[in-house]
């Protein structure tokens, strides 16, 4: 029961991020990046962080999706699994971009282009 | 460094591409799709756009140490800013 | 014309991309897939290409009527020809 | 009976082509265009003009190959279907290019490339 009202939240929070409701977005992911702790799920923890960081940064909030996106990268570290690392890669460097931290984005960017030809 | 933002651009509009194409997809594909079917559909769109555009990102990141890679790179930066629009 | 060959060859390399992750989607999917889906697929994969490939292609095909149109034609067709390694 | 003999010749036929087993594809190719038109099947019709097109551009045999390509542009005019065009006018440009006819290879070129937005 829990799993399911985690996947739920997952997908309502997608739906708000498509018609760029932000804050319910940003609402639904939070829950649903909670209950992914709570049940072990480190695969549906990344879809939670990586809803929140994209939530945050349509906001201009910056900093906080930076924050989000590099926990996408800590769970992938701590699990030795790596789906969506060069998203968030991409995601911070964007971030970064958007701050006028280009020395820092064009790092970030590196780590991302060195990853876009494997899978 | 000044072809960064032009990396954030190129990324937006090939992910726009990528979205518009992947729903489609999943809008012909109704509802009844596995978890599996889904992420490979996924997978798929994600690595057609990383693979297309690794060489031209490569060639945004060039480390300028010696200026005629600086040129070029600029040069593909124009390029790329002229073929995708990239530029507004 | 002389941006002609380099049509036929970023054609090329974006075929390879597309029928690779191609292949690599359906072998995940397994062997019990309807026909729609992989219709649907196959409409994603060419998709996702020809909608990045238009804007490119279509800067390789200034009429070159003026001869700064000519120029910035040949500057894409180095800049694609450097960034897809097409020149071999 | 017909119609599950053209699929498994379509089928087969891929295969060839993947291994660059180029004739034997273009066997299979041919007897699908017949059994094609046979059970007037257009799509798969095109599927198998399309193989056989393929089969002999990989052989270097490009004006044949044209001929074939061709048919998948008469095809889509004659059913008001027209899946399988941008690709065709794709495949005949290449073949063009190759003949070193690069004035005729642009205008094919040209038609394939104002369809690349449409789906």
């Amino acid at each position: 029961p829990k799993k399911e009202e985690l996947l739920s939240r997952l997908k309502t929070g997608k739906n708000f991020l498509r018609n760029q409701d932000l804050e319910k977005a940003f609402t639904e992911f939070k829950a649903a990046l909670e209950l992914a702790q709570n049940v072990k799920d480190p695969i549906e923890e990344k879809k939670a962080a990586r809803g929140l960081g994209a939530s945050l940064q349509r906001q201009g909030k910056y900093r906080e999706a930076i924050k989000y996106h590099s926990m996408v990268l800590q769970i992938s570290e701590r699990e030795g699994e790596y789906s969506g690392s060069t998203e968030a890669y991409g995601a911070i460097a964007d971030c970064y971009t958007e701050l006028g931290d280009l020395e820092r984005a064009a790092r970030f960017y590196d780590k991302y282009i060195s990853r876009l030809e494997s899978d | 460094l000044e072809t960064v933002p032009t990396i954030k651009k190129l990324r937006a509009y090939a992910e726009r591409i990528r979205v518009a194409e992947l729903d489609k997809c999943l809008s012909k594909m109704g509802d009844d799709i596995s978890k599996k079917t889904r992420r490979a559909v996924d997978d798929l769109s994600r690595g057609i756009v990383n693979k297309l555009l690794h060489g031209p990102m490569q060639h945004l990141r060039c480390d300028g140490s010696d200026s005629r890679t600086l040129d070029e790179t600029l040069e593909n930066m124009h390029a790329l800013n002229r073929m995708f629009g990239l530029e507004t």
